[in-house]
Parts: structure tokens; C-alpha cells; sequence
């Protein structure tokens, strides 16, 4: 645990973060918040159906790594992946759509919400079985390496990842093979409903497994989005510069339950409260006014993004359905399902 | 008789094995403080205490190791593994080291255990929350499968593989946890291996398993009504053993064979039994075998297109008077 | 024509393509330094450098998940995993990751890669080096699956699997790797999803894959020379996409069809093909459908057992006559 | 790394060694090695089918636990398993009968080298998929917490099996339930053919992850039956008195190939040279010799093992093989093979 309290010199080096910087992050992480609200209602409204796994409260994480990445960057998320996918400028309508099962959906409806995917942006999918795509995103981070283009892959997951094997296996191959890759550990206290504390032998589950791999461990207030801008750029500058991997833990929380069906009721009284006030998006927006922005400034971006929300959902309501025609297409590369001839 | 739901019937057979015996324990992944996200065994923990009800880390190879080892030394662990899809991230475990152990060790072995699975579709959860996955356990040499369609089964058939003193993958339908039915009262053990005949009919005879069993009989009575079609439906309940009596007895009485499958097609249990009937009542048979099945896809997960690709009882209704026709 | 092994002919075929393609790569376990623990890759590593041809750590899922990620970004990896047992550690990566994502993302991804493993029996190795695995690959939507039995059929088939862009099992069977065969000289690419008809017959049309294509031929041999017993052998080679056409065809001509299959009974690979023609070529049949498997139990390790368990040419002879007299 | 220096100091405290158990400590070697040797050669004579893979050369550390364990304790094993189930005191003729694939084998041969057990002597098994024993030994260890019995279950594996997911499941696990269970590393130095250092992203592959699960690191001399006894008898100790799980690594050597079909030519030169030196039965030797044993005495033991080895050998030929009629036997409980009715 002493290493852990390094972590923070490793941002010591870096640039201020400028005044655009800053606004880009916030309105990147009010895209977030107010696209995932937008969610929620539709959820009651019955316009999504099943389930759906809310990043409120955690995105300043998605939104720092999505300032911070080079267009041509890869990602890869979970299941809880709506924000990181928003993050690198998939559309909005796009998302939305695909959890309304529409035709607009980045996914025309066959993937679902567990499993944006936009390629063109550089998120290269979202996996719902734990901890499958930290190899995957290592295989990704290999073939930048292979090409010589220096792109980075970023891979999200949650702290109950960490205990499965894949993630012992992705973390050890890529230190090996030195690999462009960063991994970060968004810790929100909880697995589904079980407190990671009490399924995981050390504190911090990402951070204090850092040396098994023989990396620095790094800890960050994962709802300080500057903190997370300044973590998640040296990272990657060191992954660009064939320094290897890093893995990042990042502490922060979900302010809704797990999933669509879960009312969040494990929660030690007072808890949420505590971290509602520790609320990135609030947090942040006290952060610029004290840095000199002021209130309309911020008022325009907030009013900008909640239109582009409301023209989002719009797109997404008028989409089509899906045809049921396209059922049985693109399982194969010849855009066919034809197992036999 | 009460009724139970679906899901009320897994929780109740547990505590019934649990309260007789006292090897019997019960691990997986917020299965013990939550209930299951399924919420289908609610109150064990409360019930049973914290040593023998236990939460467990995202590590599925090890509940499934742990599991494997307290069978082995005397317990009879039952292990949730929470979507049947994450059985291919312990799949070693179940297909080769609990599967194989007793006959490796010549029998020195016993693994006297259950592992239960929320399996198959109709939640709109996507590919990889969704598949129906019996046939890959079916396909293991040494594995018992039981795949319930109605609470009393899923009462009478997990007290069964609980009991039994091999290794029992136990495939609950998802979409039928919510749904009531009659569950006899009092201890409950039902027999593996045996299959029902839900329904007698002359023309063709359905063989169905878990959520096909219903759209089985419903596409039945449709095509009794509208069409004048009589079907005998088998509800197979248990893959391995397989009880082929029932199976090709029906079969040869109305000469006509027709799976309904969740699975994807490729090698799923439905071409295990068609190979069956084609070589052991193949003399009685007057026509072709037929599979209703999942077509070869992976499943989408928007509503319209989940509903259009698992079989439905539209859709066997007509592919049934095509064949009979 | 150059006389190989079946063991050559893999490194050949990899060789060919990777000079051919800067975009192949290859890694696996001790595949590179060493050459592979069945020899069937010495010489890539000197030929292509340690940029290409990869030694991993014992990490199944890192492997395959490298694979996965090298794919859909511009690379042809081929991975190794060492005994096709060992997919069960990295199931996941191969059933729910590689087959789903191509159809999960509606197309946006590709999965241009192979997976190459050593498959089945008649080493002596047990119950967890010697499955026939090749029905667990089959019953995966979104996989290729392909199983050949002599070397110039590894050469052409495993050089059509790296250029194809969809995800490709490859099954070596590992008693065929001494085997000596005439492959085509040069550049030397075949087709997937075309089976083969060895041999013509009359009586019964046999279908069968890799090691049991060998003893299909045998048998074929015995039964008409000692028994008057005239047989068709089709070898599949290719599981999917599975060439129905040229199978029906065949088991139409003769009236009879018996699979012999490697892999144990229960979901084999000849359960689908039975299913398939006790459907679609049902009134061309004379008589029933008769399936020879492994028994449904794991493998024994010793010689004499090992030559027992599975299907032996005596066997193959034996049961043909009992079918067909 | 800091931590690996301290863990000798774990056996500091423990008592010395009697001279009884220190013959025993030779004589279970000899057993081991005498076995090991007169499987190679009945190789050589195609009396042995199939593969196998002979621990000579690492003999002292199946010895010490064999000596350490209590009867009714439990040991895991790999297909390198022939040490660890000999040292448990299973049947040498029903080791050698199971090689050569005989009636008398332990496992009838059905299992054959790679999956040695005798349950009677708590030989819980061998398994020849890296890692899946880990998890599995730890199921024992909750069977015993769970029975109350103060069992204690031993679990061997090499170096190359530390980089596979279900070691780092079996560690956290183990650790958060705090079971009775002793996971033994030994290094060996490589993989297969493959050095370990080139596919590990620490250089000691278990000792430098054992913080990762709030482990102490303890590295021992895999060679030195003495100290492999002393620290088997603290771990074992603290796993029996409800201390929870141990991680040690011993560095050994093998001094044969990877399996029957290896040369082992992926070796430096010099290497194997170096570790002859190193020899674990000939240095025990030397060193009983030094401590005062006369040479009669050891000479006695030799020679006494010598005609078990002899005896086994000659029962295990004599044995019948196995029958045919048994292929189809103990699937199931009830000892048949039926899958149907
Ligand atoms: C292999 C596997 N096991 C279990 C699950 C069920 N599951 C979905 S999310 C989840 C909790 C994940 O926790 P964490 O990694 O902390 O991510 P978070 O949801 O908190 O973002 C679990 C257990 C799964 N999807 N895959
Ligand atoms: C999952 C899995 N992958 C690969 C193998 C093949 N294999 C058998 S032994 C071995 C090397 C194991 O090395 P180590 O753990 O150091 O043990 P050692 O053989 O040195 O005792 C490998 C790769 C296997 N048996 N299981
Ligand atoms: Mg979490
Ligand atoms: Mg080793």
C-alpha cells in the first residue's frame, strides 16, 4: 500500500489543463449525465426493454479518457458502456436507439445495451461476460504495436472484475509483450450487490495487484475529472511512447442500482447520500465557476446538451423497427447465416 | 397443493434438501445477501446462516473448483452460476474436471453435486445473456442434465439432483421464473430421467424441453382446434439420463416426430433424439423428422427480433400442418 | 506432388500465407522457440522472426482473447491452443467472444482468424489430451469448424481457413501427424465447406472425418473384398459450413447412411448429420440410420483400453454388417 | 521484493528437525527418485504407453509435505504427480501398475499417468489442465472448515501455472474465506520448453504475487528437503490452527525433460550442470553424513528401497491388464456407464 500513495507524482509532470480542456470535459461529462437520465426515463416510460446498467455518478472517468484519447485510440467497455461509447462521439441517437431496439441503434437493434459498439469511433465494443475483453483489448493494443501506428488501447471494467481470471491473464501477457494498453478500473464500492470488499482479499482491488504484474500502482478520485484527465494522459502518453501498460484504479460510484431491476437496497444507510455530494458533474461545475467561468457560459453548454439529447431521442423514437428480415444477416462475412451449402 | 412460482420452487426445494441434510451447501455470486439477482433463492440466507449459504467474487472457476472439491470430501455443494452463458468461463471445470473424475479415478471419486443455471431467452438480454445451452452440457460424457418446465419439476426435479450422487446440471428457463403452478406440499423429491407425456394425441408427436414445453401445447391445441391435427407432447425433463422409452413408445404410436428446440441448431438435443428414432423406430415412422430450433444465429436482443428468432407457437404451428399436410 | 506429413503440411500452409501476407501472425504455447510440442511448426520462428511467430505464457484466455483483438483491428492471427481439451479454459473467449461479434455489432467487426489444436485420440494421453472436441465448435453459432485427414487436405484447408474472414476452428488430429501424403506443390489453397466422396459404393453411404475417415476406408475395404458389401466414404472435412449436398446426394444414391464419429455419442457431429437426413432425404432411405461413436465416457488412458473405446475398423466392419444384413 | 527476504524468517521459530524425520526425509526421497528412474527405464523397455512426467530432481519437496502432512490431510497434484502421490504413501506397485496400464494401477488404468490418486491415503488427485487443481483444493480446504475436522489440503503446481486465470480465482478466493489450504509453487524454471522469465512479468512468478492477495512472499530452496520441511510445517500449521491459506514458491530444477518426448534442448549450457550440483538427494546425503549418520546406515536405506522399487516393479509387470468389459464401468455412481433407459 505505500506505493499507492506515489501515485500521484506521476501527474506531477504533466501540463495545466487549459480552459477549453476544462469546458470539454465538462460538457462531455453533462452529455453523459443528462444522455443516462434520458435512459432512465425511457425505461419507465417502457421504451427500452431489457436491462440496462446506468454509468450515473461514475462519469467523469469515460469523460476524462474520452477527452483524452486520440481519435484513431481504441476502447473497450462492459456492459456498462453507455457513457464510455458517448465518450468517444458515437451518436447519440445511435445509443438511444439501440436501447429502444431501433433501427438507428449502432447496432440496428441485434447487440443491445451491453454491447455498443461503434468502430468507426474507435469503441471497438461493449462485453457483458466479465473480464473477456481486457484480453481482447490487449490483442488490440498488440496489433497497434504489430502496425506501428501507435494508437493506444483503453479497456473500462468494474472492481469486481478483478477477481476473474481474465483479468490476471490480460495484465500479465501485456507486461510481457509490452503493450499499449490501459487499463482502468472504475471501483464503485460494489460487484452486482455484494460490496467488493467482502469477496476481494486486498483493499484495492486494482491498485494492490499492480505489483503482482510489476507495475506502479495508481489510484485516482475517479469524480475529479481533472485528476482523471491528468491519470488518464500520462497513461496513455506512456503507452504511445512503448512504455507499456498501466492500470488505473479509480474510485467513484453509482448513484442508481446495478441494473434496470435493482433498487439498490444493500446500500449502508447514508451512503449514497455521502457520495451524492461528492457528485462529479456538481463538483465540477463548482471547480469552473471558482476558476473564473461563469454561469452563463456554463448554463449555454448545459442548455446545448440537453437539446442534443431531446433531438436525440426524437431521432431515435421516429426510427424504425428493425425488419425482421435482417434476422438472420451478418453472422457471417459475406453478410449471410448459411451454415451449409 | 400450493402454488408456487417458478422461481419460489428453486428456493423451496433447496431449503427442503438443506433442512434434511446438513451437507448440503449453497454458493454463487449474489445468491446469499441479495437473493439472487433472479431473486429465486430468497431467504436461504436468513434460514440456513452464512456457513452454509455463501456470496461468493466474480470468480466462477473457483465456485465451480470449490464446489468440485467439498463434493469430493463429503459435502453435496449446490454452486449458481448466475446466466448459463458464463459456464464457458468454467467450463473447464464442469466439462473435464467435474465430468470426468469419477471415471478417471475408476470410480474412487464421488461428486455429488448440482450446479444450477438462469438459461435461455425472452429477457431481450442480448447473445450473451440469452442462450439456451443444455445441448453443450448434454454433449459431456459423465454429466446428468435436467432442464424443468413447471414449478412442481423444478421442486421435485432439484431435490432429485440434489439427492443424486453424481453431478447434475440444472437448467432453469429464465422467462418462466415469474410463472405459477401447482407444487405438492410437504417433501417433494420427484426421479431423473424420466420424461412426461403432457398430452396424448394420433398424428405426430412433439418432443419439447423447458420453455418449449409450453408453446409445445399451445401450438398442440391450436393445431387440435383449427386444424384437426392431434399431437402427443413430450415433455423430455431430463437430457441425460434420457428416458428413450417414453420417447420412441410415443413416437412409434403416432409415427411422427417433431423437436422443438430453444437451442441453435448445430448438434442440439433435438439431432440427438432424430438420430435416435431414425435408427431405433425408423419402421415406424411415416414421414420425415423434423426440428423446430433456434436457427444457427447468435441471439439479437431487441424485443421484435428475440421474438423472431426463438421458436414460436406460430411458428411450429405452421411448420407442423407443413409436415403433416 | 511432394510427399509430406500431416505435421509438414501445417507448417507449409503457414509458411505459404504468411510470405504471402504480412498481416498473418502466430503465437501460441512453446509453438515458436520450440516448434510446437507436436513438432508442427519448427522453423516459422527462423523463417519470420519473433514479430510474427509468438511464444505466450500458459494463459488460454489471453491468447485467444490477443487473437480476438488483433483480428478485429487488421491482423490474421492464427493462435495455437496446445490440445483441443484445453478450449474449455478459454471457452468463453471462443463461444461467446470470437463466434458473437461479428453478428452482436451487426457487421461492423471483423474476425478474420484461425484456431488451430490438436484433437483426439491414440496417444495414450487420457481423459483431458484426447477428446474429439470437434461437436463442441460445431454447435457455436458463428464458428467454422473444420477437421481434416490427410496432409494435403491440412495444407489446403488450413491455408483457406488464414484467408478467410470469418473465425475458423482447425482440428489436428494428433495420431495423424506421422502421416505421409502427397500434397500439391506451390502455392496450393482449397475451398472450405466442400466434403469429399473417397470412394463410390453401392449398399451404404458412409460419412466420416479425420482419424475415422482413415479407418472408414479400411472397413470400406474389408466389407467389399470379405463381404460383398459395396460403401461410399464421403469425408466431411468441413463441419461448417457443412456441404449437405454432396452427403444427401450420396446417402440418396445408396439408401443407407452411417457416420462414424470420434467424438462421444450424445450431440456429436453425426447426430446433425442423421437429423438432417432423416428429414430431407427420408424416403430415399432403405433402412435406419445408424451412428457409430465413442461410447458417451470419457477416455481411458490405457493402450488396450484406448483401442477399444474408440471406433476400431472391426467395429466400423461389424456394425455396417449387422446394419445392412 | 522486500518482503520475499523476510519469509525465512517464518521458520525461525520452529523446532529442530529430529533425526528420525530426517531419515525419514532421505528415505522418501530415495523412494521418489529410485520410482522416477525406474519409470524412465521401463520407457525404454515400451512398457510405458503414453506420456510422462518425472519430478527427478524435485524430490525434496514432495518428500518434506509428504512427511509434514497428517494422514487424513489433502494433497492435489499435477500429471507431474508421481512424487507427490508416492510420498503420500499410495501403493508404488499401484504407480507403476497405473504407468504401464495394468490391473493393479491405482486408477485400474483408466486414468493413467496423468491422473494418479488414492483417496485413501488423501491423494485427492492429479490433473493434467493447468490450474483447475488450485480451485479445487481450495473446495477441499471449505469442506474441512466446513466439517470442523482441521484437515488441511496441499496443493502443487509449477511456475508456468501461476500465469493462468484460475491460480489468481483460487488465491483471492481462498484468502477471503480463509481457508485451510497450501499452494505450492514449484519453480522449476520454465513452462514447457519455454522459460519462464520470458512469459512472466515478475521475476518470482508466485512469491512477487503474493501481496496481490495480502500474502506474505515466501521463497524457499525448493532442493533443501530441511528447509522445504520446516516451511511445509509452518504453513501447515497456521492453515491447521484457522490461519488461512499460504502461497510458497520453492525454485527446483527438473532433470529430465518437460515430459517423455522432450531432450530438453531449449537448455542453456552449463544449466543442467549447475543443478546436478544441486542435487537434492545427493546434498540431503552429504549433509545426514555430516550430522553424524554412518554411511552403513544410509547404505541401508538404499538398499532397502532399491528392492521396494524391485518388488513393485515385478508385481506391476505380473499384473493382467486391464479388461474390456471394464471400459464401460463407473461413470456413475452406480458404477454403469447408461445414459439412457
Ligand atoms: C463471468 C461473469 N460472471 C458474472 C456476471 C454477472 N455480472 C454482471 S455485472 C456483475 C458485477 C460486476 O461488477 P464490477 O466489475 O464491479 O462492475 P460494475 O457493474 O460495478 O460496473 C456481475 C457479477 C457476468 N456478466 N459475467
Ligand atoms: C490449460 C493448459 N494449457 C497448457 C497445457 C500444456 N502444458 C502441460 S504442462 C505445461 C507446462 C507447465 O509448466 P509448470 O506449471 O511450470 O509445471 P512443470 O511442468 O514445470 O512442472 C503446459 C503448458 C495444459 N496442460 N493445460
Ligand atoms: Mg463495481
Ligand atoms: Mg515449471
Amino acid at each position: 500500500m505505500s506505493a499507492s500513495t506515489k501515485s500521484k507524482k506521476t501527474t506531477g509532470a504533466l501540463p495545466e489543463i487549459g480552459r477549453e480542456t476544462r469546458l470539454e470535459l465538462y460538457r462531455l461529462q453533462l452529455e453523459l449525465r443528462y444522455c443516462e437520465k434520458r435512459a432512465y426515463d425511457l425505461f419507465l416510460q417502457n421504451l427500452i426493454k431489457g436491462t440496462s446498467h446506468l454509468s450515473l455518478g461514475q462519469e467523469a472517468i469515460a469523460a476524462a479518457f474520452g477527452v483524452a484519447m486520440r481519435p484513431d485510440d481504441y476502447t473497450f467497455c462492459t456492459y456498462r458502456g453507455h457513457a464510455h461509447t458517448l465518450a468517444r462521439g458515437a451518436s447519440m441517437e445511435g445509443v438511444l436507439g439501440e436501447l429502444m431496439g431501433r433501427q438507428c441503434g449502432l447496432l440496428g437493434g441485434k447487440g443491445g445495451s451491453m454491447h455498443l459498439t461503434d468502430v468507426a469511433k474507435g469503441v471497438m465494443g461493449s462485453y457483458a461476460i466479465i473480464g473477456a475483453h481486457l484480453p481482447i483489448a490487449a490483442g488490440a493494443a498488440w496489433s497497434a504495436q504489430y502496425r506501428g501506428t501507435k494508437q493506444v488501447a483503453v479497456c473500462f471494467f468494474g472492481d469486481g472484475t478483478t477477481n476473474i481470471g481474465a483479468f490476471h491473464e490480460a495484465l500479465n501477457f501485456s507486461v510481457v509483450w509490452k503493450l499499449p494498453v490501459v487499463f482502468v478500473c472504475e471501483n464503485n464500492l460494489y460487484m452486482e450487490y455484494t460490496p467488493i470488499s467482502a469477496v476481494t482479499a486486498v483493499a484495492n482491488p486494482a491498485s494492490d495487484r499492480a505489483s503482482a504484474y510489476g507495475l506502479p500502482s495508481i489510484n485516482v478520485d475517479g469524480n475529479d475529472a481533472d485528476e482523471m484527465y491528468l491519470t488518464a494522459m500520462a497513461a496513455i502518453e506512456k503507452a504511445r511512447d512503448g512504455g507499456g501498460p498501466s492500470l488505473i484504479e479509480a474510485r467513484t460510484y453509482r448513484h442508481s442500482g446495478h441494473s434496470r431491476a435493482d433498487p439498490g437496497k444493500y446500500r449502508p444507510e447514508g451512503e449514497l447520500e455521502k457520495w451524492l455530494k461528492l457528485d462529479p458533474v456538481v463538483t465540477y461545475r463548482e471547480r469552473l465557476l471558482k476558476f473564473g467561468f461563469n454561469d452563463p457560459t456554463l448554463k449555454d453548454v448545459e442548455n446545448e446538451v440537453h437539446r442534443k439529447v431531446d433531438a436525440a431521442t426524437a431521432t431515435a423514437k421516429a426510427s424504425a423497427l428493425p425488419l425482421i428480415a435482417d434476422i438472420e444477416k451478418n453472422v457471417w462475412a459475406d453478410g449471410s447465416a448459411a451454415w451449409r451449402n | 397443493m400450493a402454488e408456487l412460482t417458478y422461481r419460489d420452487a428453486v428456493a423451496a426445494a433447496i431449503a427442503q434438501e438443506m433442512k434434511r441434510d446438513e451437507s448440503v451447501v449453497f454458493l454463487g455470486e449474489d445468491v446469499a445477501a441479495a437473493g439472487g439477482v433472479f431473486k429465486a433463492t430468497v431467504g436461504l440466507l436468513e434460514q440456513f446462516g452464512p456457513k452454509r449459504v455463501r456470496d461468493c467474487p466474480i470468480s466462477e472457476q473457483a465456485i465451480l473448483g470449490a464446489a468440485m472439491g467439498a463434493a469430493m470430501t463429503g459435502l453435496k455443494p449446490i454452486a449458481e452460476i448466475m446466466f448459463s452463458d458464463f459456464l464457458a468461463v468454467c467450463w473447464d471445470i464442469v466439462a473435464n474436471e467435474i465430468a470426468k473424475i469419477r471415471y478417471m479415478t475408476d470410480g474412487q471419486v464421488s461428486m455429488p453435486l448440482v450446479i444450477r443455471t438462469a438459461n435461455g431467452a425472452g429477457s431481450r438480454f442480448g447473445a450473451q445473456h440469452s442462450q439456451a445451452v443444455e445441448n453443450w452440457a448434454m454433449m459431456i460424457p459423465g454429466l446428468k442434465v435436467v432442464a424443468p418446465a413447471f414449478p412442481a419439476d423444478v421442486k421435485g426435479l432439484l431435490a432429485a439432483a440434489i439427492r443424486d450422487p453424481d453431478p447434475v446440471l440444472f437448467f432453469e428457463q429464465k422467462s418462466l421464473y415469474p410463472m405459477k403452478g401447482e407444487v405438492p406440499d410437504g417433501e417433494y423429491v420427484d426421479q431423473l430421467g424420466k420424461a412426461k407425456v403432457l398430452r396424448q394425441g394420433k398424428d405426430v408427436t412433439i418432443v419439447a424441453l423447458a420453455l418449449m414445453v409450453h408453446r409445445a401445447l399451445d401450438a398442440a391445441a391450436i393445431l387440435e382446434k383449427e386444424y384437426g391435427i392431434s399431437a402427443t407432447v413430450v415433455d423430455v425433463r431430463s437430457l441425460v439420463p434420457l428416458d428413450t422409452q417414453t420417447i420412441l413408445t410415443e413416437v412409434a404410436k403416432t409415427g411422427r416426430l417433431v423437436t422443438i428446440e430453444e437451442n441453435p441448431r448445430l448438434c442440439g438435443w433435438g439431432a440427438e433424439i432424430a438420430s435416435i428414432a431414425a435408427e431405433e423406430c425408423f419402421w415406424d415412422l411415416d414421414g420425415p423428422i423434423h426440428r423446430i430450433t433456434t436457427p444457427h444465429i447468435p441471439l439479437p436482443a431487441a424485443d421484435l427480433l428475440e421474438d423472431n428468432t426463438i421458436p414460436s407457437v406460430e411458428r411450429i404451428v405452421r411448420e407442423i400442418r407443413q409436415q403433416i399436410d
